[in-house]
């Protein structure tokens, strides 16, 4: 089996034309993603493979595709709902809150609803507050949902897989600034299970916990820290809900201080989630308090500079470790 | 219809028959309902139908079993034109594990995956979408069965309905969107809630076919309802408007002081079930016949209530696996 | 000045009517809210006090009267949007995270929202899943928002007068179940400052820390709890955002174990938002991990029993606190 | 129009060149904007309005200054055409601290108070509920000041737009819906998008009044929208669908392959600039004169590009008050 180098947006695209070969129950819908090939051309050639049918272009309908795609899922079939971006989601979200989300249960447990929404989430960049939200958190408290965000092309290709095979409706969490970014796909994986975080880089001193693009920046921090001689763990949550407590408490078990980096705001959100659950599950390990690195509590600026100030970057996770660790 | 419907149409009579027992049953059990909830063994949220029978048993009349029907909480009716027993219904609204949605749903979320009755649904005008899912899965794997969509004029000016509608048309999707304008949206009159009252001229934005009947008979819904659905079958969505009129309050907290009785009084003598008996008498039905149809339906009703009350509690082991379909570690 | 006894709903009304009395362009616009007199009754009489110009009944339209709600405060008037639930503010969900929250940053500032967005929120009794969502946690994250929630008669008036001439949007979260409770209104007490949490129970042994009917249920726990000897204090937050950190901090160095009691979900939310900000800025004076009583981690069932299963009781929160204090 | 219009309405000749200078105007910014991206000075999404300026221009003419715009993120015309000086303007899209939003909103974000330019918004038809709210102000108020709300034939779709326009007939607001028909959303082409082709007819279902037309010259739209705000002045709001195109793709990430050379080099034929400048050659403008009121146009696009690039950038200080009013402690 072949290791190839693959772009986040190819994984991602691979996963869906083999899930779509594999079952012809699987199909996709949204703004852009036949005959333009995709906004982020996540979806490119898609059509010309599998016809109008089944790569479905939309109007601007983000409640009505979202709601049609959860009536189809009802009753058998398993779509893929792109949002050009999951900001659009926010005009969905009584859909995805109150029907995606609940119809199993209102029905006791007759409907499931093999769903997946998926696009990019979160910062672009300089495409102001509006089009920069990170809904994630949203998303990740509802029981009913599932809510994934992954860091490398390989996980992109396991967990949409999953995603795409699972009998509950899934928000899947994409990066705009990481379709273009390379990565490694082993042809011998298949689907990656949910609710299991991967330590991508170990270390001793302080556990760094993040996701999506945030994975990135906490290794170049961990980087810029080794060089201090601060070795840090960092480990990439993959899966938001289910989350993988395990996995997390181990390592703060072993290093006794523990950073959460997100995008974000800094009130509540997966962020305070995973702070909640460390200090809960493994206080007495702790020799500090759980930090958190998050954007600035202010709504996305347009100017370049200001956008950079608020998103966390390597730096500011350099600096919350060093002041957590001489405390 | 075929051309020699005569031979193909089921006795008129007999057909008739058949849907006035369906309406008296489920205006008995909504009035079991209503005492139920008095004596505090109903709980939440309960909206009856009592006087909008006849959409729901013309409407169901003019599908196939294999034919979807989905509607909001005022969803008693329905379910039970669709087949649901009166036991699954009362069992649910009791909350029982025997109820169709085993006591997690209630009133507002009678669903009956079985009989193709898709609930049940609590948020104006987020089923239409939903709806048109159904019936957009129909088309993609081809399919035959339609999709009847049910919501009240109060939904009209919610943005789910126009998405819903709009690409239903764009997309030529099997559905019958039909509006039972009961001329009240909880306390607000038409003249409040929508700038133009004819609601089947919504339709004329879609370039979608569009239909409007005041309902009196039974089988006036059936005949307007089975030419929509031939339609959708051919593929070509309608909006139909029934008119129609509630009866009761809004909710059970609703004492309707917003309409007088003068007004309520006037719509109850036009009952459709007492139009329908009639036209059974008329057809030559002799009261008797009725009286023991009646009786039948009565028995029905209190063995439901019967198996409502005797039925257990769910279990709390069902939360979690209602929640999610597999395995799930938060 | 008198000390009247008022229902909260009453507090809620009063507080309204003499905001309109005061500004003429205070308005007040939702479903029922004038001919049916409220669909809880807040608004009864003011359609007779102040005419239909000013007490508006809408269509079901929420996305669309919040819209033109947001349209008109950026141009001067001060509306409240009454929300039948805050369940229903789901399909609003974009003109409040998109439109209220951010036109004052979008516009570099030359805006102001000046509206309020208020009803119900939570379970009310056997309403099921789609009716019971505790939404405050959606709209506390969001920054260009605050947050109200109380738990008194008093607080609802002070807060909602506040709220009503704040120059931001504010989401103000009551309870149906308990509009019909009366407290206690002293009339000397006007606008109540928001971010200004208050001691409703003093105690040393454990901080409880709740909003809205959680206050209620943390101070009957309390009194359970000091039956058994155990005092703990009740620190009712009154304000989501801002959120009064001085006052659960304080406590907590008093007290050195803290219990969040709160209605929603266990993922994320306001509980963690508190959790995460005690053990940060409370680590050194904690002897055990914050724990949380939430609802259980499934949609709300119908069935009476399993609904009260599912929201924190008092009995839980006893029993939250004695294995906390007997860790 | 007052009965003696001759004596009251300003001379056409000197009207149309006014307006001809502010379409000028509007595309030379831009071709400026298109250029500074290139150049990485401007970054996010820029979305051109190039080949769409007689829309703003002769809306705009047809209002009061006491009047409102409102408007998607392809909204540099209409904020240039409402009275924005180009510097503002620029400034924004350079992210600098002298823009009309002090560099935090950026291309879909203009906004100008004072000029009553009411944005600038980024998700589609959320800005049409927005826009009735204005106009509801007025009518709370008494003024007589009307708003114009644009978006383009995609967000005919959503349900905001319906919600929006629902509202609006059923309260009488004062305002005028002007829909930029200009074909494609994104990569849509119309009949991807719409059931049918006339977005005029949506007014049907709202019993609203409204209007189609064709640009190619500014003066029409000046007139249809005159006709338009009337109406919103005496309280009946209009659906006016403009059919237009724009010249560039949808933002400048769009190649555009979905549109034929030959598809777009038609459209440009009819450039209502160039009929503009026609027009005003045939009123009796001399070549020169035209020539110097270009110029003109020139310097004050190169000053504004210049005082853009010489602009401060804004202080991390504006954050924290441009989120709250007040003083807030998180
Ligand atoms: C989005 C939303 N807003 C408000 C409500 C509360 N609500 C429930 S039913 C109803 C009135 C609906 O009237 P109509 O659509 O005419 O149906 P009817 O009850 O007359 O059958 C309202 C306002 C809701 N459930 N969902
Ligand atoms: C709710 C929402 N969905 C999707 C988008 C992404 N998007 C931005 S512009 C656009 C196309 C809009 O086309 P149209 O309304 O015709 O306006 P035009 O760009 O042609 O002026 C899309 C899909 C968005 N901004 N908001
Ligand atoms: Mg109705
Ligand atoms: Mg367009």
């Amino acid at each position: 089996m072949a290791i190839r180098s693959l772009r986040y947006r190819e994984a991602l695209r691979e996963a869906m034309i083999e899930e779509m070969e594999r079952d012809p129950a699987v199909f996709i819908l949204g703004e852009e993603v036949g005959h333009y090939d995709g906004a982020y051309k996540v979806t490119e050639g898609m059509l010309a493979k599998f016809g109008e049918r089944r790569v479905l272009d939309t109007p601007i309908a983000e409640a009505g595709f979202a709601g049609i795609a959860i009536g189809a899922a009802i009753v058998g079939l398993r779509p893929v709902v792109e949002f050009m971006t999951w900001n659009f989601s926010a005009v969905a979200f009584d859909q995805i809150l109150n029907n995606a989300a609940k119809l199993r249960q209102m029905s006791g447990g007759q409907l499931k609803c093999p769903i997946v929404f998926r696009g990019p989430n979160g910062s672009a960049k300089q495409v102001g507050s509006q089009h920069s939200h990170a809904m994630e958190h949203f998303y990740a408290t509802i029981p009913g949902l599932k809510v994934v965000a992954p860091a490398f092309s390989q996980d992109a290709k396991g967990l949409l897989k999953t995603a795409i095979r699972d009998d509950d409706p899934v928000c899947f969490m994409e990066s705009e600034t990481l379709y273009s970014v390379k990565g490694d796909v082993d042809d011998a994986i298949d689907a990656i299970p949910f609710g299991v975080a991967q330590v991508v880089r170990t270390g001793t001193r302080c556990t760094l916990v993040a996701y999506a693009r945030m994975t990135h920046v906490c290794l170049e921090a961990a980087k810029i820290l080794a060089e201090q001689g601060v070795e840090v763990e960092v480990v990439d949550l993959r899966s938001l809900r289910p989350l993988d407590e395990d996995t997390i408490i181990a390592s703060v078990q072993k290093t006794h201080y523990c950073v959460v980096v997100h995008e974000g705001f800094p009130y509540g959100g997966v962020g305070a989630e995973v702070a909640d659950r460390v200090q809960r599950l493994a206080f007495d390990s702790l020799d500090g308090p759980v930090l958190r690195v998050t954007n600035f509590d202010v709504p996305m600026p347009y100017n370049a500079n200001l956008e950079q100030l608020c998103i966390p970057s390597a730096a500011r996770v350099v600096a919350t470790v060093e002041r957590l660790l001489s405390r | 219809m075929t051309p020699n419907a005569e031979s193909v149409v089921p006795d008129t009579r007999q057909h008739l028959e058949d849907m006035y027992r369906r309406m008296v049953l489920i205006r008995r059990v909504e009035e079991e309902c209503a005492r139920a909830y008095a004596l505090g063994k109903i709980g939440g949220f309960l909206h009856l139908y009592i006087g909008q029978e006849a959409v729901a048993v013309g409407a169901v009349a003019a599908i196939e079993p294999t034919d979807y029907v989905v509607t909001t909480y005022r969803d008693h009716g329905l379910a039970i034109a669709k087949g649901m027993s009166a036991r699954a219904c009362l069992a649910e609204l009791f909350g029982k594990a025997t109820g169709c949605s085993k006591g997690l749903g209630g009133s507002m979320h009678l669903f009956d995956e079985e009989r193709r009755f898709m609930g049940g649904h609590g948020i104006v005008g987020a089923h239409i979408p939903l709806a048109a899912g159904i019936a957009f899965a129909a088309k993609y794997r081809g399919e035959s069965n339609v999709t009847l969509c049910f919501f009240g004029e109060g939904a009209v000016s919610i943005g789910a309905f126009h998405e819903g509608l709009s690409l239903a048309a764009l997309w030529k999707l099997p559905i019958v969107f039909v509006c039972e304008n009961n001329e009240y949206a909880m306390g607000t009159p038409l003249d409040r809630s929508l700038s133009i009252a004819d609601v089947s001229a919504k339709a004329l934005s879609y370039g979608m076919a569009r239909d409007r009947l005041f309902v009196t008979d039974v089988l006036d819904v059936e005949r307007t309802m089975a030419a929509a659905v031939a339609r959708a079958r051919a593929g070509h969505p309608s909006l139909v408007e029934v008119r129609t009129y509630r009866f009761r309050g809004h909710s059970m907290s609703d004492p309707g002081k917003y309409r007088s009785a003068n007004e309520v009084d006037k719509h109850k003598a036009n009952d459709p079930l007492v139009r329908a008996r009639r036209d059974l008498l008329a057809l030559g039905r002799k009261e008797d016949e009725l009286k023991a149809l009646e009786a039948s339906v009565e028995d029905e009703v209190q063995d439901a209530v019967r198996f409502a009350e005797a039925s257990p509690e769910p279990d709390a082991s069902i939360l979690e696996t209602a929640t999610y379909a597999g395995p799930f570690a938060s």
